[in-house]
């Protein structure tokens, strides 16, 4: 078949950020996946609660302490976490680098909080339904902070070798924070399906 | 044409045929409801198949006139939309129609006898409730209602789920751990309705049936009494010897026979286990050959089940044997 | 097939290979370990031959006929003969004397400490024949091959640390870590101090 | 340095088409070597190998299904042990749904979505790979156990408890649970490349009105897989969490529930179906445009019935539950909302019978596909809407009317559109015809086969037979029908087997295709057959929904894009407007080694729970190693 040149895209960027970037969507995607799988967790939790004559089953609400200063600490850490997108958006690298240190420094914070958190159940996971399933969102929950540090350090480590100045990997550090935020995002509800519904 | 066929096939079955465990032979309450429902949905699914199946061969072997483009697109576009508006109102016609059945079926008419029916891997265990503790008592796999009374079902389930499915007399229920389940069964006619465990259990889930046994009041009454009492004392030489063996062997650990010293729980109570029509949830008819037949070797005729190989001698088989026959 | 190839590949190449077919054989041999042959029927001659068991004179420790190394161990290696021991366990009442194997009337089965020596063969001598103060003797309740399941499982029970086919938990209440987790390594410590031999009951 | 390396870029404008193919070839080919061909990423190639895998399932699926027959062929028979039997229907179940049916419909679109907009490559070409060795291992895994005699024997709905810690002994129900997450993860990598690819890489121009319909049917497939999956991951690993170290979830006695496994399983269960029929509801939509010769007729209702498929698929579940004993009113809820997919599903129905009705239908072998297709469909879709009211279903559930039903909607309405397309597609992707007289054959033996064989079943079932039994007993009315169908199957058997002999011919020595050989509309058909590793030579921009029919003579292409490295056109979502040049990733084995670490991981944490913990390390190296910039000309921006 004869072809026509009608479209010049010679000029077009050689990688475009957020809606024009395709890794932006798969973050999306695999956000819409793993935001499913949480819902699905939640909705287990009620069904579970729904099911039981007293809520939590034989045992006391979660002590707060130990959750509700990771919910700080997490919610503390949303604006770093938009400063550095914003300073990747404006490409400066140097405080991209130090941002993302502090990133990767307020992302384990909570990993040294959560260890507190799963005897503040005052259940094991064996123990019954409801201790099965509270373990089971705050390891959901303690994955996601795990995959999104070691995501962390791994960019943090790449921006300072030669390949660090690049627009991939400002979108990378984009797409990194908007997957800490949804990381953020779906801890407020399991922190009150935890923490707070018991009390109800 | 196939379809057709099968149609007039299907017409044969209805008309001709008497399965001992047919949704089409229908003898209980529920089941001619069900039955009523299903041939007029199938009828009228069959229409809406043949009416597709002409547009079908009309729109492949149609003449085509050489122009006419623009018109036959709207003529399309006005038989899609009518042909979905058919689509919703038979829709809502099936949906409305199926919703008064269910209505029609969970009205609530008043239990004239209760029975908890606990079903295990691979049997099924039938307990019927009576006010006084003492009439009350235990069978296997074999259900006997009066006809033309309310009978209401509690089911259980001891282990995995099972489902309680005796399509002459209604639809099924499932029986699941944790959980409690009703069904109510009324016979209409007297008959003996074959049952099947329609949940999937494991090993032996083909070999899991029931028998419904629906007889006159009086008929009941006489089977009930007679469940009430202890187990038969064997009057054979034969059967004296077998009970003897039955109380000294592995046997009378699961079983129980009441007026004995067997009470096991394990195994299906064989107080009466002579009266009942099968041995083993359906598998076999009892004689006294099959009865032998089965206790020689249940793993065989029955694998995985949980009734263990006990040896045996001969003797002791045929002894055995007598007295399970002698326990009507 | 293709020497040219071969002989190119790098060291990487042909490491990562090797790891692929071993990662295969691995698999096959996990599950191969795991492999469940399920014996719904012994012939009444190997039963009669599994009864045949050989127990020192007094009646501590022995071994098992040999006709059960014939059959490969499968009492304490098949998972299907394990859970039907522990079905067996609840069948014939022995929680209402050894609990959920903590002791009760009955000793202890997890506190390390077997009266009669921690064999198979002993267990199920135990539990055909029953031994001196209240344990009953099940020879007449049981098949051969039952008390060999059921001596299977017990043994399981004590186990320090769970083979791959101990059974797993029950759909009941929690009382103790199932089988499969060496419930006896995780309730039973060496430094605690020492219980009551069983003999005694359970401590009030 | 980067500043270099751009001046040196070679584009696409000062080349005539030999030296622009020459270049393209240079940067895009997959070299030879058993190492590069697993390192590579091309989207036909890994569809290729996606599509011959699911084939030999169904060929193994096929074998338990015809062992099932012979031992069901008489009552009583001997044939298979109850042991056995249920590894096989088990087996059959989980291997025709997950190893089988969504693999096969997600391979064709690995394959045609990215040609038919008009891209070089799909979007995450490496987490493509990936997903192929890791659905490969989940099927090793499920095949190697079952000839170990250690398969799963709990159905491939695995109901607790039967196959939970108490009643499931051994790894059998750990080993399916875990085929699970395998097949459920590379499903939802696939569907993650297939959305970006369809919002992101289109041609310049092909707007979302200008989708051909087996693209928005992927992604409407895309999003359901999405949304639905998770729930049968997160019921399958609950279930090895219940059996490993002693959760509660299923567990009656401790504030568990056996109902909860059902209702994540059907969750997902229902909307599988869905996932398996709407990708051949496009190909149907393809297959009956192209060979009536004209447009389809109803673009945007169909569009439209496949939304609200994709939408109505989540709200019924519960009609797989309805002699579980739940509360009425519940049931009719979902009674109607089971009903009411009924509409969309005649939306289609009727616009497919217009089109044919409009257009001068060719009876080519894909065409005898459809036709079939449309036949036993609307038998199943109705026998469906029968299920789908709750007193019919107590008695029809769980017994051969339903297994009836849903070979009528999976074989009918999914596997004779999927044959269909094979004809149809088999000259694009190797170039040679498949044989219109075999084809002939195959379909007159498959059809009549396959009603033969399953439609005496919706019979047994009125006559009460129950499902998943191994065998019956000789008093019941059963034996003849029984014995009927099995011979039936034998020529359901032959009629695959001419099919398979009609793919293995034509693949050696059929004549060869060309182009273009249906004359269809779509740019697939734009790009030589097989098309070049690059796709097409200029990406193409599209200024309606049949390009090659508007303007048979010349295509409309871009200029500017650079030769010496992989790239593409990324485009707005709605407009597809162009907005950046992008890069393709280039080959790599990381995504092979990140797949063998998955497998070690979860087969491991099968066996003890550490192997999660440890399990990790090794995937988040090979994952570094895979993301890291390796300083190629595709990582410059």
């Amino acid at each position: 078949m004869k072809e026509r040149a009608v479209l010049d895209v010679s000029k077009l960027p050689l990688h475009g950020l957020s809606t024009a970037s395709p890794t932006w969507w798969g973050t999306c995607a695999f956000m819409l996946i793993e935001g499913s799988g949480f819902a699905l967790a939640i909705a287990v939790y009620f069904y579970l609660m729904s099911l039981a004559p007293n809520w939590p089953i034989d045992t006391p609400p979660p002590d707060l302490f130990a959750g509700t200063m990771l919910t700080l600490l997490l919610l503390a850490s949303i604006v770093p976490n938009m400063l550095v997108s914003r300073w990747a958006k404006a490409r400066a690298l140097a405080k991209v680098r130090v941002g993302l240190i502090v990133m990767a420094l307020l992302q384990a914070a909570p990993l040294a909080l959560r260890i507190f958190e799963f005897p503040a159940m005052h259940v094991s996971w064996d123990e019954n339904a409801y201790g099965s399933i509270v373990w089971t969102l705050l390891g959901l929950h303690t994955a996601h902070v795990i995959t999104d540090l070691i995501d962390t350090l791994v960019l943090t480590c790449l921006m300072f070798t030669r390949y660090g100045d690049n627009t991939r990997r400002y979108g990378d550090v984009e797409d990194n924070c908007l997957y800490w935020n949804f990381v953020i995002v779906v801890w407020l509800p399991l922190y009150v399906c935890i923490y707070w519904v018991p009390r109800l | 044409m196939k379809s057709t066929s099968a149609l007039l096939l299907l017409a044969l079955l209805v008309s001709g045929c008497t399965g001992a465990q047919s949704i089409l032979n229908a003898e209980g309450h529920a089941a001619i409801e069900l039955k009523e429902l299903i041939l007029w949905i199938i009828c009228v699914c069959a229409v809406v198949w043949l009416l597709v199946m002409i547009a079908l061969v009309s729109a492949l072997v149609r003449q085509r006139d050489p122009d006419g483009g623009a018109i036959s697109e709207r003529k399309a576009a006005v038989a899609i939309s009518g042909a979905v508006g058919a689509t919703v109102l038979v829709i809502t016609g099936l949906t409305i129609t199926s919703f008064y059945t269910t209505r029609a079926l969970s009205e609530a008419s008043p239990a004239e006898l209760t029975i908890d029916v606990t079903a295990q891997q691979w049997w099924w265990q039938f307990t019927y409730v009576d006010a006084n503790p003492t009439r009350a008592f235990v069978t296997a796999n074999e259900l006997h209602i009066p006809v033309g009374k309310v009978a209401r079902l509690r089911l259980k389930s001891s282990d995995v789920i099972h489902s309680f499915w005796v399509p002459s007399l209604a639809g099924k229920r499932d029986l699941i751990a944790g959980r409690e389940n009703m069904l109510t069964l009324r016979a209409e006619r007297p008959g003996i309705y074959r049952g099947q465990c329609a949940e999937f259990c494991g090993l032996q889930h083909s070999h899991m049936a029931l028998f419904v046994i629906a007889e006159a009041q009086a008929d009941y009454e006489r089977w009930a009494e007679r469940q009430r009492g202890v187990g038969a004392e064997p009057t054979e030489a034969e059967a004296v010897a077998g009970k003897a063996v039955f109380m000294a062997k592995q046997c009378a650990a699961c079983h129980t026979i009441r007026g004995t010293k067997a009470s096991g729980t394990t195994g299906p109570d064989l107080t009466h286990v002579g009266s009942r029509r099968t041995i083993a949830a359906g598998l076999l008819e009892i004689t006294r050959g099959s009865l032998a037949a089965w206790i020689a070797d249940p793993q065989t005729l029955k694998p995985g089940n949980n009734m263990p190989l006990v040896p045996l001698t001969g003797d002791e088989l045929r002894q055995l044997a007598a007295y399970m026959e002698s326990l009507r | 097939m293709m020497p040219g190839k071969v002989l190119n590949v790098s060291v990487a190449h042909l490491s990562a290979t090797v790891l692929l077919f071993s990662l295969l054989v691995g698999l096959s041999a996990l599950i191969g370990l795991e492999r469940q042959p399920r014996q719904f029927r012994t012939d009444p001659p190997v039963a009669a031959a599994l009864n045949q068991l050989r127990l020192m004179p007094s009646g501590i420790g022995g071994a098992p006929p040999e006709i059960y190394f014939a059959l490969d161990r499968p009492y304490e290696a098949s998972a299907y003969d394990l859970s039907q021991g522990k079905r067996l366990y609840s069948w014939f009442g022995c929680a209402s004397c050894h609990g959920d194997g903590r002791g009760g009337a009955g000793p202890s089965l997890l506190d390390g400490w077997w009266s009669y020596g921690p064999s198979v063969v002993a267990i199920a001598a135990s539990i055909r024949d029953g031994r001196p103060r209240g344990m009953p003797a099940f020879h007449n309740r049981m098949t051969t091959d039952q008390i060999w399941q059921l001596a299977g499982y017990v043994k399981t029970i004590g186990a320090y640390s769970a083979s791959l086919a101990a059974p797993s938990r029950n759909d009941d209440k929690h009382t103790r870590p199932a089988e499969n987790r060496a419930p006896a390594a995780i309730l039973f410590h060496e430094d605690l101090p020492a219980q009551p031999r069983s003999e005694q009951g359970p401590p009030p | 340095m980067t500043e270099d390396r751009k001046q040196s870029s070679l584009m696409d404008d000062g080349l005539d088409d030999a030296e622009l193919d020459w270049h393209l070839l240079k940067s895009w080919e997959t070299p030879r070597g058993i190492w590069k061909v697993i390192a590579t990423v091309d989207h036909k190639i890994i569809a290729r190998r996606y599509i011959v895998t699911a084939f030999v399932f169904l060929i193994l699926g096929g074998m338990l299904a015809v062992a099932m027959r012979i031992q069901l062929a008489r009552p009583e028979a001997r044939i298979l042990d109850p042991d056995r039997y249920n590894q096989i229907f088990t087996m059959h179940g989980s291997t025709m749904m997950f190893l089988f049916a969504v693999p096969v419909m997600q391979a064709m679109a690995l394959y045609l979505v990215p040609l038919m907009v008009g891209t070089r490559n799909i979007a995450f070409p490496r987490l493509n790979a990936f997903s192929y060795w890791i659905i490969l291992a989940g099927g090793l895994l499920l095949w190697i156990s079952f000839a170990l005699d250690a398969a799963p024997d709990i159905g491939w709905f695995a109901y607790v408890p039967l196959s939970g810690p108490e009643y499931g002994s051994g790894k059998r129900a750990d080993i399916w649970a875990q085929m699970i997450t395998f097949t459920e993860l590379s499903a939802l990598a696939v569907a993650v490349e297939i959305v970006v690819t369809v919002f992101k890489q289109r041609a310049p121009g092909m707007s979302l009105d200008r989708i051909p319909l087996l693209v928005w049917s992927m992604l409407v497939m895309a999003f359901i897989v999405i949304m639905a999956m998770p729930a049968i991951v997160f019921a399958s690993s609950t279930l090895i969490l219940d059996r490993l170290v002693e959760t509660q979830f299923y567990n009656p006695a401790a504030g568990g529930d056996a109902l909860l496994w059902q209702h994540l399983f059907w969750f997902f269960g229902h909307p599988e179906v869905y996932i398996i029929f709407l990708p051949a509801a496009g190909m149907v939509s393809t297959i009956v445009a192209t060979f009536s010769r004209r447009a389809i007729f109803g673009y945007l209702p169909l569009v439209m019935a496949f939304i609200a498929t994709g939408i109505l698929a989540f709200g019924l579940w519960v009609h797989h539950m309805f002699v579980v004993g739940l509360p009425r009113l519940g049931e009719s809820f979902f009674t109607a909302s089971s009903m009411a997919i009924a509409v969309p599903a005649g939306i289609q129905i009727f616009c497919w019978l217009a089109t044919l009705w409009l257009g001068r239908p060719v009876f080519a072998t894909p065409l005898l596909f459809v036709i079939g297709f449309i036949v036993t469909f609307v038998i199943g879709g109705l026998t469906g809407v029968m299920v789908a009211s709750v007193p019919f279903d107590t008695q029809v559930h769980d017994t051969y009317f339903v297994v009836a039903h849903f070979h009528y909607v999976l074989v009918g309405g999914a596997v004779f559109p999927l044959l269909g397309a094979i004809y149809y597609w088999f000259p694009k992707m190797t170039g040679r015809m498949m044989s219109e007289r075999l084809g002939r054959w195959a379909f007159g033996l498959i059809f009549v086969g396959f009603n033969l064989t399953f439609f005496p079943m919706h019979i047994l079932g009125l006559l009460g037979m129950p499902r998943r039994v191994y065998t019956y007993q000789p008093d019941l009315p059963w034996g003849g029908l029984n014995l009927f169908i099995s011979l039936s199957a034998l020529l359901l058997v032959s009629g695959f087997l001419v099919f398979l002999i009609d793919v293995l011919v034509a693949w050696r020595s059929g004549e060869p295709a060309g182009p273009n050989p249906w004359k269809a509309a779509t740019l697939e058909w734009a790009t030589s057959s097989p098309p070049p590793a690059y796709n097409f030579r200029r990406i193409p921009v599209v200024d309606a929904r049949d390009p090659l029919w508007r303007y048979p003579e010349e295509l409309a292409v871009t200029a500017g894009l650079r030769v010496d490295r992989r790239e593409l056109i990324v485009s707005s979502v709605v407009e597809a407007l162009p907005e950046a040049r992008e890069s393709s990733p280039r080959d790599s084995i990381w995504p092979f080694w990140a797949a063998i670490a998955t497998s070690i991981m979860l087969i491991g944490s099968i066996f003890t729970p550490w192997a999660v913990v440890w399990g990790s390390i090794p995937i988040a190296v090979t994952l570094v190693g895979w993301f890291w910039p390796k300083g190629t000309a595709e990582d410059i921006s």
